[in-house]
């Protein structure tokens, strides 16, 4: 089975016009600005937001088909959902909430299976408690367990791991990866993350104001960012600029707040220019030597520094912010402190650049 | 019972005025209890007969009520069948007001019934017989006129109102909390009481037994004993 | 004026309360334990009290039955026209009971709207139990059923959402998330309703008449002894109070639930 | 059964309606358009129509005044013996209409609990337009209070939070949050009480009595004619019928709202 | 303005026991896994939540004291609150709801700036919308500017970012920097992100089970975590197993899932062991040479592959799950693919061990 959707219609100030597939057992990430339509396109598959065109097929089913009026009920698509804002039913333990969509089984054995998948999820001690005495994190998983529960044709994940630490989201990604495989239906997961994008996602769809924007594995979208919120998204720095002619293979950008850069990419106009921390070097302030236009120099302030596992992850003011991400070694040797001015370089083929 | 029309064998179904319900129910009870008996007020039970509800009987606390009913067609002929003396009442206890002359007085509050209802329409009657300048005096103390007798006997009670004119049974019903004080003989201070079988009866010729027996037998009696008089001559 | 809010608020519902309470008190007060006792060793008064709980609960189970979904729909669709029947259920509110008695003749009496129809299927009403049950019906369920839409408009739509995916139709969504989830809205609503029911005297008395045994509820034959023994009313008043206190508050507890959320989740 | 639940849901609906309307209609079938127009021109009808209106705003503005934070108070705190406190606003519902009128006089009387008390405070009640408005007070209080009781639990306790930190007192967070939040249940309890307001006649009748345009309220004056003008009281009730239904309908309108809370945020 | 807190009150099956201070101006970070009891403290201090026995105080002023009976309202406190679940009032518009807390002005002027407000949020379009009809991303970034609004003397953050996309919460966060150093006001920021926490937060808490079990900077934390969920936190891999013994500077531990590693750090009995992907290199399969038993050597299978900006982000699976960085160029040289085998090294020292 897999899934396809198309729908168009109007949201607040946002024209929704979207058209995605999922194939069988491929889970599509689904990224996007706050307030692109991502959550709404959910609703669209979930059958609990009615387009005023479109279409929602599901295998050989048509869930939704506004040109030939057909509209199935939402309880009968079988769509396994998360809601960003959990949607617990609040006068159930836990374990109802999770037992809620178990049909057609004895009383123990709902109860068995929902126990199970609470401890899945680490929650089995909370069993017993109503949504209203669990705390956020808990409370998401508790939604997760249910989404999970009644074996569901797809799964829509509406940033189902947003409230966890980094201990918990771990488990329960590997636990959610688990279900994914083992399920095998098309799923579609929104997430703000990159990571669990890259590592739950077949593929990523970025959304903007209502349409998808690009599509592509998270690797192809690393490596060719459609847009500055994709380059954000995969975790580069962004830097606006005008970019004014090309020549030597190089095109250059003039950067807000001032600054000169230069980029292999190809453009004109209004542009943002994105890299990822660790391809910037720093040296000392002033600094302008090797490397010739083919490699950036930018003069910035320390602002903050962040020293991970031998690594020192730096906040740099440059006209606009800019992270770097260097050695220790690198820090000791510049003796960079916050206060401290340094040349950030880079490389022109390391600069890409997307048009805003 | 429904197939009794001409046996009357069924209970008879009898609407009453609410005053009558002490005497009706000992006489329900003295024949055999082979009767069903419903009281409200006179004017309520005649406009449920009017949409067409159907007891057999309808014994009214006026005789206006039957008359109206059976020119419109819905009742037989109606009789008089008991009189019920007005008399004002007081509060046992700490009353303000000793006799009719005291009702002109400043300050005295009086609670009577409404024009529309039996016991207000005799009220009215009766003080239309005192000198014009007392009738005024008095009305102009009424306080409140009540589409319910329960209104006037509830205040005093109360001590809500100084006194009130009602029947000389609904005095009795209050177990001493109220005391009567007899209206002169010359204000014709009885009112009577109509009864009249119901068009369409189920039961006829019980409800005719049970009529007859309110005018002489075992009903005249249970009417008396509760302190009903007999009907008025006209 | 901020910290002398809570004092306020406790003057307010102190206020309230006595104003409430003190008549129903003052009843008593005049009643002495003997009578009260006397009253319900009496037999026209234990069947009367008898019916007044049987027919009460057969209305209530009515208007659950009917007023539940009733009240649904009205608190989850939108349509025009929807002020307008919301008012059309507020209405019989407004009708003095002997009114809506009349009102009830005129529409299902012998010679009402649908008398006719009503006779010709053999249903008798005028006058008998099933009349009175109609009456209480008639003058309770506005109360329930604008409570119910009341509570309902107040559930969050995401929760129903959420049964829906997973699987659960909209009939077992509204039984097993709207109602539950409402529920202290319906209790509300269905305490009002019996309340309401358990004192209803003229629309009982004008559709239904006053029989014993039959048609004579407890308010109806407080009403009967008022013309025959006034402090007697009054006691069987009191044993209607006790009665319908013990009714109530036991249904309170019983159903008891507990559980706000919390603010910082 | 699922695929059948919606018709079933309009079923409900429409038998609930039906119900509640067609009595309601049928007293305008027996009143022909003429006799309607002649009751209002009636001097009697119209100081009625007059003080009903005068009374149970006032009434409405008591209950809405001290009812609101009373109901408060009980929604949002705990304390031992609240199912009492709750089944005691409900017990006035149970009175039949004349005997809460009777329970007022022995509370408020001359002769009453506090009769003395409000002698020498110099406060008539009794026969008077302010006993009234007590009267219709002690009928309608307890459907408001309960309904907005229902309402103010049903808002969520995190809205109050916020409101505190935000540095909104309990006056405010009561002003600005919780009522805006209920309104819609706060509403209903409104209609109730108003619709229950227009139409009370037994308690009135028995502790302020009925005197033209003094205390005779329209279903006072419909009683009042009820015997020598049968057509003309069914003629005033459907005034008060149409009255009540503007007024009510009028309300809803002016206070409208909507959006409700989408599914997925 | 300093901020003292001292709680200690029974939660569900949690016993909550902190003592926190924040300096004037301050922010303090707190990470912790779900239930820890991070959203309590925060109740505890706005006074939405009353503990058994407790201090609360703000610079002179003492907000709660059990012991004296002392207990100051929650709007005589004036804290600014972002609740985890936003709490926005539903009956008010996104202005309104900002503008809510601004008194002693004019309509216009809290009109004013309730907008100036929500534009730094990038909500100038959505200032007239009802909650109900904002995305989650929109909701949170009004629950922020709401609780800024009224200039508070605390801030107390709930997860304040936690629903927004990278660029968004760039963006945000950029603001809420700015608010932060402005206002000077000690602040609580509740974050499952080590970069948030790092450039937000002058210090992290870390709670467990109710207790602060770990305090201070970001660098120390990662330098020296106290746990397995530090190590997680700051983005470290982390194999749990038991440490058996300890020779010639090295502790051995047994890895549960299979597989022996060595640290130079001391330890017995269960033990967690972390290190950061990008400390691990990978060689051919079966490799076990060089760097001795100072060099841990594990094999392992890949499962994903990320390539991000000349780096690749593999998952492994070495009987328990193993993240590695490398470079694009390591990978090509290994022709690594999904499914491929190869051993993971990493070296002894850079092997953190933390008891469990
Ligand atoms: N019922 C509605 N009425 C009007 N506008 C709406 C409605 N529902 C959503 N919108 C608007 O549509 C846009 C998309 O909303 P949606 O919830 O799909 O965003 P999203 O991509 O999920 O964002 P986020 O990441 O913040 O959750 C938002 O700008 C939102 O304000
Ligand atoms: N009212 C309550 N009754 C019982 N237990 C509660 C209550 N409130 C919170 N708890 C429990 O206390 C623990 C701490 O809750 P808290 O909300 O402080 O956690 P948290 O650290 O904010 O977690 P998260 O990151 O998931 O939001 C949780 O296990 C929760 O279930
Ligand atoms: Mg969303
Ligand atoms: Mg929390």
């Amino acid at each position: 089975m897999s899934l396809a959707v198309e729908a168009a219609t109007r949201l607040g100030d946002v024209e929704l016009d979207v058209a995605l597939e999922v194939a069988d057992g491929a889970c599509v990430a689904v990224a996007g600005p706050s307030g692109a339509g991502k959550s709404s396109v959910l609703r669209v598959v979930a059958g609990l937001l009615r387009p005023e065109r479109g279409r929602v097929r599901c295998g050989a089913d048509t869930w939704l088909d506004t040109a030939g009026g057909v509209c199935v009920p939402p309880e009968r698509r079988g769509c396994g959902v998360v809601f960003q804002d959990f949607a617990l039913f609040e006068h159930l333990s836990a374990w109802r909430n999770v037992a809620y969509g178990l049909r057609g089984l004895g009383r123990a054995e709902r109860r068995g299976r929902a126990h199970a998948l609470l401890d899945r999820f680490g929650l089995a001690a909370r069993a017993d408690a109503r949504p209203a005495t669990l705390s956020g994190g808990e409370r998401q998983r508790v939604a997760l367990a249910r989404a999970l529960a009644p074996a569901p044709r797809v799964l829509l994940l509406d940033e189902p791991l947003s409230a966890l630490d980094a201990r918990t989201r771990a488990a329960a990604s590997r636990e959610l990866a688990g279900v994914l495989a083992a399920a095998r239906v098309p799923s579609l997961l929104v997430t703000h993350d990159f990571t669990e994008a890259a590592v739950l996602g077949d593929e990523v769809a970025v959304m903007d104001a209502g349409r998808i924007v690009q599509r592509g594995t998270a690797a192809a979208l690393a490596a060719a960012p459609g847009s500055a919120f994709v380059a954000d998204f995969t975790g580069a720095v962004v830097l606006r600029g005008v970019a004014r002619g090309r020549a030597a293979g190089l095109t250059a950008v003039e950067l807000e707040g001032g600054g000169r850069i230069a980029s292999t990419d190809t453009a004109d106009g209004p542009v943002a220019a994105s890299l990822f921390p660790w391809e910037v070097t720093l040296e000392p302030a002033g600094h302008d030597g090797a490397g010739g236009s083919a490699r950036n120099h930018v003069q910035a302030e320390v602002v903050t520094l962040t020293a991970v596992g031998g690594r020192v992850r730096l906040g740099l003011q440059a006209g606009q912010p800019l992270t770097a991400e260097v050695s220790e070694a690198a820090v000791a040797e510049l003796g960079l402190r916050p206060g401290a001015h340094v040349t950030a370089t880079w490389k022109a083929t390391a600069t890409r650049l997307v048009r805003r | 019972g429904d197939s009794s029309d001409s046996g009357g064998s069924g209970p008879v179904v009898v609407s009453a005025a609410a005053s009558l319900k002490g005497a009706f129910t000992a006489y329900a009870e003295d024949t055999g209890g082979n009767a069903r008996l419903s009281f409200a007020g006179s004017d309520e039970l005649a406009a449920q007969i009017r949409q067409g509800v159907r007891p057999d009987v309808f014994a009214a606390a006026n005789t206006k009520l039957p008359d109206v009913l059976f020119e419109e067609g819905e009742v037989g002929e109606p009789q008089v069948f008991a009189g019920n003396r007005l008399v004002l009442a007081v509060p046992a206890q700490g009353a303000k007001v000793g006799s009719l002359d005291e009702l002109a007085g400043p300050g005295v509050t009086i609670a009577v019934g409404s024009a529309s209802v039996p016991v207000g329409s005799y009220t009215r009657d009766v003080l239309g017989r005192l000198p014009a300048v007392q009738e005024r005096a008095i009305l102009a103390n009424v306080r409140s006129q009540e589409p319910d007798v329960k209104g006037v006997v509830g205040k005093l009670t109360q001590g809500a109102v100084d006194a009130g004119f009602v029947y000389v049974t609904d005095v009795r019903a209050t177990k001493g909390a109220l005391k009567a004080i007899e209206l002169p003989k010359g204000l014709k201070p009885s009112g009577a009481y109509g009864v009249a079988i119901v068009k369409g009866a189920k039961h006829p010729k019980a409800a005719k037994r049970f009529v007859a027996g309110l005018l002489d037998g075992q009903g005249a009696d249970a009417l008396r004993k509760a302190g009903f008089e007999p009907p008025p001559s006209p | 004026m901020s910290r002398a809010f809570a004092p306020l608020l406790v003057l307010a519902l102190a206020v309230a309360l006595a104003f409430l309470t003190v008549p129903v008190l003052a009843i008593f007060v005049d009643t002495s334990p003997g009578r009260l006792l006397d009253s319900l060793g009496d037999p026209v008064a234990r069947d009367a009290l008898w019916l007044s709980l049987r027919t009460t609960l057969l209305a209530l189970a009515i208007i659950l039955l009917v007023g539940t979904p009733a009240a649904y729909l009205l608190a989850t669709r939108r349509f025009p026209g929807r002020a307008l029947v919301l008012t059309l259920v507020e209405l019989p509110l407004v009708l003095p009971p002997a009114v809506a008695g009349i009102a009830l003749l005129a529409a299902l009496g012998p010679r009402g709207l649908l008398g006719g129809a009503l006779q010709d299927a053999g249903i008798a009403l005028v006058l008998q139990t099933a009349g009175v049950v109609v009456a209480l019906v008639f003058v309770a369920a506005p109360f329930y059923l604008r409570q119910a839409e009341a509570a309902f408009s107040a559930v969050d739509p995401s929760q129903l959402a959420a049964s829906r995916t997973l699987g659960a139709g909209e009939a077992r969504t509204f039984a097993r998330v709207a109602v539950p989830a409402a529920r202290s809205g319906l209790a509300a609503g269905t305490a009002l309703a019996w309340g309401r029911a358990l004192g209803e005297f003229g629309a009982t008395l004008m559709f239904a008449g006053s029989f014993r045994d039959i048609t004579q509820t407890v308010p109806l034959a407080i009403y009967d002894r008022f013309a025959e023994d006034f402090p007697g009313a009054l006691a069987l008043s009191a044993v209607l109070v006790c009665v319908s206190a013990a009714l109530l508050l036991s249904v309170k507890l019983a159903t008891r639930h507990d559980g706000r959320r919390g603010a910082l989740a």
